[in-house]
């Protein structure tokens, strides 16, 4: 098999700051991985180096073999990387429509636009009902849908998806990961940093665990739920 | 009755002035929060291009509006890449903007001082004459101006509604971050942004000149008016701001009328003050959620 | 707070107390070397100028509210200080603190009108309020008193209020030395005005300030105040702006409207940019910066205007954090990093938990991150 | 006889002077009907020219004789708007000064010394900007001379560092209160002059001009209504005060006054208040050239049988180029103007050679006058006094006093107590002593206006405007 996104030894920061230190990773085509781990300890930082927001200040980062270290972030877009951010980063003052037309962004031609707008619809029926409605005024659940199907009209190869459940009601976040669920089945490969693993381990392939900008551990699913030392020790729970 | 037609012809022949000089001015501040203090500085350099166009070259007034949109947008494509693109970033952006461009507008002043000379000039590219309605006489420029205002409106907004191009700039203004995660050129979509001002403004300033005269400075006036009317149409309302541009151009003359001419200026400020207290975000604003 | 913040802090005061001194004992000893009236009076209008920043730096750097109104609160210091002189026959010196009144009355006034008001929004109401004083001072022209031949009007109209006696310095130290008098009153102003200043920096009210800039919803949602916080700050800022109104007026010995005008105020506005807004020698060494600039310019005539705007614009691009930044730096040899400015903001929004915790708390000793929640 | 002035003039700084002044204005009036007049005036006209052409080959023989002591440069100071609004003027009272030297260098300087000009921009003219100019061409340059042009803002604080170091320093500040200033302390005032008389004189001498008109028949006006607009600044207001005392001695009513807060471009309001009035006559004391061009420009889309006059501003060439040929018929008055007679042109010729024939001489000439006067003064008094040089100082400012000059824009006799030049015929009945205070009129949309009264400096006839029907 061959690896969609290989990092290695990468470190990054912001300013003097260090927050991550050496990782490694390296994730196989059509792969789900996920990573967990506590708050504020370096897994939103790991994605937006790898989509390139933050630049890294060592090691590299490969794209199906391909260096992309010195790229910008749209650069990475056009190459097929792709992440849907944290919270609702939604253009707030425009429609549902627009939002979708700004996925297409790279995309080229009319009729191709107009597939993938379909398409997403198609996979979020809410989001065809809210159409002309600006996003700012949709719920929660409607704004991360939106956030994902924006992401999807790209149709990249790689997928970074930032916390997707946070600060959501266990019903919509039931909505999301039926959506992953589905993502799964259409095959890119997608990388989910998540807070808590319960659901992410349904779907995931591997899960590493992330602490002080390291990797400390990592397993299947099901590795993970036997290992409650690791549970107690990081998850609380 | 020729009294109240004339305080409204004036009003809307100031009205106009006021509209057409507020389109690039709302543009930019609608899509960057960048409030353009050097907007008077493409006022400017358009009523010079026409000056040097007609009067210097000799051509045809053809080439008026081409050459000056053309201007403008050279001037919008350099204070992004010299100025703008390296301040964009930063948190106090929306002050530090304000006295970057002010130094911008001082510079373009003195270059054009020491270029063109202090004295002011008639601007070729107007209209003289006018239409007899009774006593009393609407200008063509007048007419001219309304006409340019409304059409340079509707391509604004058609641009930046409708076309691809539009859409970039306004996502690019909403949420940077996912702009870029859009596969969007940032730079380059504000280097966009500010060349369709640049070029709306430098246009502009060929209206608003040919209306009165040109000289470095012309443009300072025509700026602190466009702000105040933007101010109080509501953050990058570009129609909202043509709507007010011609109340209040009618209100400060009417005001002139009745109270006499120093109490125009004074009384369209208080009004200002009023309705920002009253109305903070403007009439035609919306509450912006704040972000944490 | 805990016992390293505290030595942080009064390592902070002992150091900001020898950069006073030291600006202090240079500034007393000028004079000595008998550089001339042109230079003398060049410093004293920048201890006026400076006087004038620091305070507006309390509204505009440390409390976050971009009020333009500053010199419309200095005019009315000054104009109260010469009227009393001119309509009450009063003595300067007992003229200026009803000057420092009415100035702080109306910066509680101006504060008051922009309570609902944020950001770029409160920067045009201030430029009005401003904009209607010179229009109303400008387009009075009722004669109020004759003088001779010469027509005085209320407020002096465009012309500007003219004899209203000064503080006496040409009777006690004669038309030679009067510029030493001039120059000791700015300097005692500004010194006056910065320990006022530091004081209330260094207080719990700069704190609260602070937090309100920082993080306006954090703050409020902690209890502070904001509007009578806000309101606070605005009179504050008005004391000395007013007495440096006044102390202006007695020193030119005419008072016009041509303090309202925006060339004016974008210079002070400057000052403090390139100085470093919010910090607590940015004014002065952003006055001091452009003050010499400007002078050293006038040799170049036509030119002075735009050299000084290039400046100033090279400053802005270059320099972010201001001079103060740079004198940072060059003290900790550490170079800016563009990274530090965008995680301040851009960044920083998509993750704010994350962002905190990358703050060093040993940046800011008066720290926001302790008012930050 | 009927004194022609109102009690409050009297009540200012020389009841005699204006007395005696009404009484000849009175004479002269009733003189002028018949031709006695212009012989008066025409003889002292050409003494005066005489006396003029005695200057320059004064200062030419005194060069000549002169045994140089040294041949350093003489600093000589300028300070006034190079950039902002008022800039226009500005470089044209620097273009003024700098042919005055050049021409004056060219003769030997004074002395055998040249003179080396310094420019100081004084952008918005506030006090603390030109105090700061003052200061800064005395103590850096040591300068020996401030000539200068105008400075609206600074009310006269700049003459305190100009009298500590005894300086010369003459300006054109066309301002009232330099005539109380200087009263106020004559000894420590000594070396500050001002190079046109008061803009006081213009309101008067306006109503003066109209009456002339009216009763020499050219002008039959319709009724006896004059309306004034009045710009925001001292100068337009003290001029509308003059004209406003002035009008019903001579038989006017002041039909409407306004204060028109300017810079502004947008004259309709007004325009129409003033339309519903129909008077005989309006005038517009507001100055800046293209904000009076658009209100002649929108006057004449609608026009009234009425004169219209402007202050100053419709003089210059931006008047005439915005305006177009709406410009032709509209007055304009001064005691500023440069002249159309044969003594200017050289100076006119000069300025289209060195500056370009589209350049415009007239306010150069105001500070081309008091420059020549101060070098032939300086001459006479056996050199120039640097700062601190009280002394030498005096007898140049004696000089200044005694020896009177003819410039392009008239003559620079400083009255000996308030120190500041004259208008004729309002204040001096001798041409000789004046500027002379002209009515001119716009004839042809590409050419200066024509002066049209007063004797003998009128070179055409008053021409009714074609907006009159």
């Amino acid at each position: 098999m061959t690896s969609a996104i290989q990092v290695s030894n990468l470190t990054a920061g912001y300013g003097r700051r260090q927050v991550l230190h050496n990782i490694s990773l390296d994730i196989e085509e059509g792969m789900v991985v996920g990573i967990i781990g506590p708050n504020g300890h370096g897994k939103s930082s790991l994605l937006k180096v790898l989509s390139g927001l933050v630049p890294a200040t060592s090691g590299q980062v490969f794209m199906g073999g391909v260096a992309i270290d010195g790229m910008s972030a749209h650069q990475r877009v056009a190459k097929g990387l792709v992440q849907i951010p944290q919270g609702d980063l939604v253009f707030p003052d425009m429609t549902v429509e627009e939002n979708l037309l700004m996925g297409g962004y790279l995309a080229q031609g009319r009729t191709e636009i107009d597939r993938r707008v379909n398409k997403v619809y198609e996979m979020f029926p809410r989001l065809a009902e809210r159409r002309p409605q600006i996003a700012r005024t949709l719920s929660g659940g409607e704004r991360r849908m939106l956030g994902i199907g924006r992401g999807l009209m790209i149709e990249g190869q790689i997928m970074l998806i930032d916390e997707p459940s946070l600060g959501l009601a266990p019903k919509v976040i039931d909505m999301v990961y039926e959506v992953l669920a589905k993502l799964r089945s259409v095959s890119p490969t997608l990388l989910v940093v998540e807070e808590n693993p319960v659901r992410l381990q349904a779907i995931a392939d591997r899960i590493y665990l992330m602490d002080n900008g390291e990797f400390v551990w990592n397993g299947t699913p099901d590795e993970l739920s036997r290992n409650s030392d690791l549970i107690a020790t990081y998850l609380g729970a | 009755m020729d009294i109240f037609l004339q305080i409204i012809i004036s009003g809307v022949s100031l009205g106009a002035m006021y509209a057409v000089g507020t389109i690039a001015l709302s543009l930019l501040w609608g899509t960057m929060g960048m409030m353009n203090l050097a907007h008077g500085s493409f006022i400017a350099i358009g009523g010079y291009m026409a000056y040097w166009c007609m009067t210097v070259m000799g051509a045809s007034w053809i080439f008026v509006l081409p050459l000056a949109l053309a201007a403008g947008m050279l001037g919008g494509y350099l204070l992004y890449h010299l100025v703008v693109r390296w301040m964009f970033e930063r948190k106090e952006f929306s002050v530090d903007i304000i006295i970057a461009t002010v130094a911008v507008a001082a510079l373009v002043e003195n270059g054009l001082l020491n270029v063109a000379g202090p004295e002011a000039k008639r601007q070729p590219f107007s209209i003289s004459g006018g239409l007899k309605l009774g006593d009393v006489v609407l200008p063509y420029q007048t007419i001219l101006t309304v006409a340019v205002a409304i059409i340079l409106m509707v391509i604004v907004l058609y641009i930046v509604t409708r076309t691809k191009m539009g859409i970039v700039i306004r996502a690019v203004s909403q949420q940077q971050v996912a702009s870029q995660l859009m596969g969007v050129n940032v730079m380059s979509a504000f280097a966009q942004a500010m060349m369709l001002a640049g070029g709306v403004a430098a246009i502009s300033g060929v209206l608003v000149t040919g209306a009165t005269q040109l000289f470095p400075g012309v443009g300072f006036d025509t700026t602190i008016k466009a702000l105040v009317i933007c101010i109080i149409a509501g953050l990058g309302n570009l129609r909202g701001a043509i709507f007010m541009a011609f109340v209040l151009g009618l209100f400060e003359v009417a005001v002139q009328y009745i109270f006499g001419q120093q109490y125009g200026f004074p009384a369209m400020l208080s009004l200002v003050i009023v309705l920002l207290i009253l109305r903070p975000h403007g009439l035609f604003g919306k509450e912006t959620v704040e972000r944490v | 707070m805990n016992r390293s913040a505290q030595n942080t802090k009064r390592k902070e005061i002992w150091r900001d107390f020898w950069v006073g001194l030291a600006f202090v004992a240079i500034a007393v000893l000028i004079p000595v070397f008998d550089p001339g009236n042109y230079i003398l009076s060049q410093i004293t209008l920048f201890f006026i100028w400076a006087a004038v920043v620091t305070q507006w730096n309390l509204v505009f750097g440390v409390a976050g509210v971009y009020s333009l109104a500053q010199m419309a609160v200095f005019a009315i210091g000054g104009y109260a200080t010469g009227m009393m002189g001119l309509y009450a026959g009063w003595n300067l010196w007992a003229a200026l603190p009803i000057g420092a009144l009415a100035a702080v009355i109306a910066s509680f006034l101006i504060g008051a009108a922009n309570l609902r008001l944020r950001g770029p929004y409160i920067a045009i109401m201030t430029l009005a309020i401003a904009q209607v004083l010179y229009a109303l001072i400008v387009t009075d022209v009722e004669c109020f008193i004759y003088k001779g031949k010469l027509c005085l009007n209320f407020t002096g109209g465009a012309k500007g209020l003219i004899q209203y006696g000064d503080f006496g310095f040409k009777e006690l130290l004669g038309f030679k030395y009067r510029v030493l008098g001039d120059y000791y009153l700015g300097l005692v102003l500004l010194i006056l005005g910065m320990l006022f200043a530091l004081f209330i920096m260094y207080g719990p009210l700069g704190a609260t300030f602070r937090a309100l800039r920082d993080n306006r919803i954090c703050a409020e949602a902690r209890g502070v105040d904001r509007v009578r916080n806000q309101l606070l700050v605005f009179a504050l800022s008005g004391i000395f702006t007013g007495l440096a109104g006044g102390v202006y007026a007695g020193i030119q010995r005419t008072f016009g409207p041509d303090v309202l005008s925006s060339t004016l105020l974008l210079f002070l506005l400057s000052m403090m940019v390139v100085g470093g807004r919010g910090t607590k020698w940015g004014p002065i060494l952003g006055a001091g910066a452009l003050m010499l600039v400007d002078t050293i310019l006038r040799d170049f005539g036509e030119i002075r205007v735009a050299g000084l705007s290039l400046i100033i614009l090279v400053v802005m691009i270059f320099l972010p954090r201001g001079l103060v930044g740079l004198v940072e730096d060059i003290f900790r040899w550490r170079p800016q990093s563009r990274w530090d400015e965008r995680v301040k903001d851009g960044i920083a929004r998509v993750d704010f938990r994350e962002f905190q915790r990358l703050r060093n708390p040993k940046k800011h000793p008066l720290g926001t991150s302790g008012n930050n929640g | 006889m009927k004194r022609i002035l109102k009690p409050r003039l009297n009540r200012s700084h020389n009841t005699v002077e204006l007395v005696a002044t009404a009484e000849g204005k009175a004479k002269l009036a009733e003189r002028s009907k018949h031709a006695g007049l212009l012989d008066d005036t025409r003889r002292s006209f050409l003494k005066l020219g005489g006396g003029g052409a005695l200057g320059v080959g004064a200062l030419a023989m005194m060069n000549g004789e002169a045994k140089a002591q040294s041949g350093d440069p003489i600093p000589i100071g300028s300070m006034y708007p190079l950039t902002g609004p008022a800039a226009s003027d500005g470089q044209g009272y620097k273009r003024g000064v700098e042919l005055a030297i050049e021409e004056i260098n060219d003769y030997g300087g004074i002395l055998g010394r040249p003179l080396e000009p310094y420019f100081v921009d004084t952008k918005n003219m506030s006090a603390s900007e030109v105090v700061a100019a003052a200061n800064f061409l005395i103590d850096r340059h040591e300068v020996h001379a401030i000539i200068n042009g105008y400075n609206i803002g600074p009310n006269d604080a700049e003459y305190e560092p100009i009298a500590d170091a005894g300086i010369i320093y003459m300006h054109v500040n066309t301002a009232i209160q330099h005539h109380e200033t200087v009263k106020s302390d004559p000894d420590r005032y000594f070396g500050c002059f001002m190079a046109d008389p008061a803009e006081y004189w213009y309101g008067a001498g306006y109503i003066t001009m109209l009456a002339d008109l009216r009763d020499s028949g050219v002008w039959t006006p319709q009724n006896n209504k004059v309306a004034i607009i009045v710009g925001s600044i001292p100068y337009s207001i003290v001029i509308a005060d003059a004209m406003k005392d002035a009008a019903a001695e001579k038989g006017f009513e002041i039909a409407f006054s306004e204060v028109v807060q300017t810079p502004t471009t947008e004259w309709g309001p007004v325009l129409s208040k003033i339309r519903q009035i129909d008077p005989a006559a309006i005038a517009n004391t507001h100055f800046f050239a293209g904000d009076i061009a658009q209100c002649q420009l929108q006057f004449v889309e609608n026009p009234t049988n009425s004169l219209f006059y402007y202050q100053y501003g419709a003089l210059q060439k931006d008047f005439r180029d915005i305006a177009g040929d709406a410009s032709v018929g509209a007055l304009t008055g001064t005691v500023d103007g440069l002249l159309s007679d044969d003594y200017a042109r050289p100076y006119v010729d000069a300025h289209s050679a060195k500056y370009g024939a589209d350049s415009d001489p007239q306010p150069g000439a105001l500070s081309y006058g008091p420059m020549h006067h101060y070098a032939i003064a300086a001459a006479i008094a056996g050199g120039t006094g640097e700062p601190g040089n009280h002394e030498q100082n005096r007898k140049i400012a004696w000089a200044l006093k005694r020896f009177t000059f003819r410039g392009p824009t008239g003559s620079y006799w400083y009255h000996p107590e308030f120190q500041a030049t004259v208008p004729y015929p309002t204040f001096t009945r001798d041409a000789s002593l004046g500027h002379p205070h002209m009515l001119q009129q716009i004839q042809d949309k590409s050419k200066p206006p024509v002066v049209i009264y007063p004797e003998p400096f009128n070179v055409g006839a008053f021409q009714t405007p074609s907006w009159f029907t």
